[in-house]
């Protein structure tokens, strides 16, 4: 189980690649960042397949938000969007894939 | 990991395929196929006794069953079910007065296609609808009273077989294959399908459990799961197992829900009701 | 009070691990009393032999000494635990005038698990369904005849997952 | 309110075989509830049966009896139509009896 999250962290931080801002962030970024995650949450939920690992980077990219750290919060929501956009991949592949798996 | 990669490249390379036009839907040839399918891979076990998950296929496991029988842990759940489905609501009607033959030995013909409304009518369901109807407020479907009025209901039916219809209407066999579809749908964190569980590997242990064959998983529901300490409805498993796959549980008795349900139980029609089961 | 035999291979294994079980015992969140008490000898209720958290103390506080392996006791006990919450465990014994039989499980945070008390006429045979905590020894001990006996059985424990 | 213990007791003419369920917690003390805080230890100590007021079985549990602990024993010297007393007491003080026919 350990390395199917290892394999699956390496997916997110190919898809995250980019978040390492050098500078300290500002809330504005956060929002950008979060709103950005969300829409593709939401995209997720539409196709009725959310990960419980996105709802909890969202909620810690809130909480670290709230607490003024926008460095963690925007690195949260990065993670939070490459989740959301794995899942949402996995839905619209799986929309021909699950045939593959039918007893015939 | 193995498994992971070869999932990655199964997702990678599924962006390519794409199903041609939808098939004739045949519900009863897939049954068919279905029920093949486990009688070929697990040779020894009887048909009826798929219904009793596990314990079919492990020894070890069906003698602490066995054991647990003779005086189940469910047994204070189903009272409170017999009470609770005796019990007149505020009008002085009752959960009897909603359902055929007064609600005793129907459990196996839930879930039911309901052609008014084009959807799927599961015993729950009906059991909320019943109550609204009489005015009484629909309860939890994840909750003990659901648990405790569908195990009775089970017990009234022990040994029916499933008789789950499927009626001459595009709508009901939509929702059949809707079933189906979710049913094989990798989803989650982790890319497990019901199926990748309970078609590929019933029988492994998935670290500490073995799991269950789909054939037969719902005729012994609800189910008093050690691992809960109390009996849980069919709400429940599912959302528990889509919990356990990491993705986000759909609402109880949401649509997909319903859907998947009346596939499981069609394709384990002629197979014993042998709930409420008991399970690690 | 008999000293414990340290022949017996159980005990000498709980020995051992009560040294390993001091840091274990110190954040337990119960303290227990240390003036040791034969239990068996009156009819309360163990509770200072139940707070134990080691089989050697256990079966001490209870009998005031060991239990040497017969194989006259048939412990009855599944390889591995469907699901450590429930876990059904029988013994039932050929040994005469038995007067108690108790089930000892070294690996639990409190480490004896039941204690049941059988008068003439009872048969010595009883079945129990117990928690374990992981993987360990069920111990049955059998008091018969003013001495003590005992059989032991492995029970894997592993934890729950995606099953049912 | 139902009673907690359910009874089966059934003799053979020489042995009365009897299985007992009772709905009880027993909490451990060694589990977290959701809010990360410890369940308070809750279990049965001490269960006794009683046939024409003389015990027959006395168990004496602790923490590690399963939820809703189920126990079978077997004894000698009762007949059909017997009554089999049982009753329980927890580690708070809690108690329940009831009374059951040898069948």
């Amino acid at each position: 189980m350990r390395n199917v999250s290892k394999a699956l962290w390496s997916l997110v931080s190919l898809l995250s690649i980019g978040n390492a801002a050098l500078a300290a962030s500002s809330e504005a970024d956060f929002r950008a960042a979060y709103a950005a995650a969300d829409a593709a949450e939401h995209e997720a939920g539409r196709l009725r397949n959310q990960w419980i690992a996105t709802e909890a980077a969202l909620a810690e990219a809130k909480k670290a938000a709230d607490n003024r750290d926008f460095d963690r919060a925007i690195s949260a929501a990065k993670e939070a969007e490459a989740l959301a956009k794995v899942s949402i991949f996995q839905a619209t592949s799986e929309k021909a894939a699950w045939k593959h798996l039918e007893i015939h | 990991m193995r498994f992971w990669l070869i999932t990655l490249a199964v997702l990678a390379l599924s962006i390519a395929h794409r199903a041609g036009a939808a098939e004739g839907i045949d519900p009863a040839t897939d049954a068919r196929a279905f029920r093949e399918y486990f009688v070929r891979k697990f040779p020894n076990v009887k048909l009826d006794d798929f219904a009793n998950g596990p314990y079919a296929l492990n020894e070890d496991m069906r003698r602490q069953w066995e054991e647990k029988e003779q005086f189940p842990p469910y047994e204070f759940s189903l009272e409170t079910g017999k009470e609770l489905f005796g019990t007149p609501f505020a009008n002085g009607k009752s959960y009897a007065d909603c359902f055929p033959e007064q609600g005793i030995g129907i459990r196996q013909n839930y879930p039911q296609f309901d052609e008014k409304s084009g959807k799927v009518i599961t015993l729950e369901l009906a059991l909320n609808l019943c109550r609204e109807a009489n005015g009484e407020k629909a309860i939890s479907y994840t909750g003990d009273d659901m648990a405790a009025l569908t195990a009775y209901m089970a017990f009234t039916s022990r040994g029916k077989p499933f008789d789950i219809k499927i009626p001459d209407d595009p709508r009901a066999r939509e929702a059949y294959e809707d079933g189906k579809r979710y049913f094989y749908t990798r989803r989650g964190q982790l890319n497990f399908s019901c199926a990748t569980c309970h078609v590929q590997n019933p029988g492994e242990r998935l670290r500490a459990e073995v799991l269950a064959p789909a054939l037969g998983i719902l005729n012994a529901m609800p189910i008093y799961r050690s691992e809960w300490g109390n009996m849980g409805t069919i709400s429940r498993r599912f959302i528990t197992c889509n919990s356990q796959v990491r993705g986000v549980p759909l609402e109880a008795q949401s649509d997909e829900y319903r859907d998947l349900e009346y596939f499981l139980s069609y394709v384990s029609n002629g197979l014993p009701i042998s709930g409420p089961g008991s399970r690690p | 009070m008999t000293a414990l035999d340290d022949s017996f291979p159980i005990t000498r294994r709980l020995v051992l691990r009560g040294a390993g079980s001091i840091g274990l015992a110190g954040l337990s969140i119960v303290s227990f009393g240390t003036t040791p008490t034969l239990a068996a000898a009156n009819d309360k209720y163990p509770e200072d032999a139940f707070k134990q958290k080691d089989g050697k103390e256990a079966i001490k506080l209870l009998y005031g000494r060991a239990a040497e392996p017969s194989e006259k006791i048939k412990l009855d006990a599944p390889e591995i635990a469907e699901n450590g919450a429930v876990v059904p465990i029988s013994v039932s014994t050929s040994l005469p005038e038995v007067t108690s039989i108790a089930f000892v499980v070294p690996e639990n945070p409190n480490v004896l698990a039941a204690y049941y008390k059988i008068p003439e006429g009872t048969i010595p045979n009883v079945a129990n369904r117990l928690k374990m905590a992981k993987t360990s020894n069920v111990i049955a001990i059998v008091e018969s005849g003013g001495k003590l006996f005992s059989a032991t059985k492995e029970v894997k424990v592993t934890v729950g997952g995606c099953g049912g | 309110m139902a009673s907690s213990i359910r009874v089966r007791a059934i003799t053979n003419g020489e042995t009365t075989e009897v299985q007992t369920l009772i709905q009880h917690p027993m909490d451990s003390g060694f589990i977290k509830d959701d809010k990360g805080g410890f369940i308070p230890a809750h279990f049965i100590q001490e269960l006794t049966f009683e046939h024409n007021g003389r015990p027959v079985f006395i168990a004496d549990w602790g923490t590690a009896v399963s939820k809703d602990p189920y126990v079978k024993f077997a004894f000698k010297g009762a007949n059909k139509g017997d009554d089999l007393k049982v009753s329980w007491i927890d580690n708070k003080g809690a108690t329940d009896t009831a009374t059951f026919k040898i069948q």
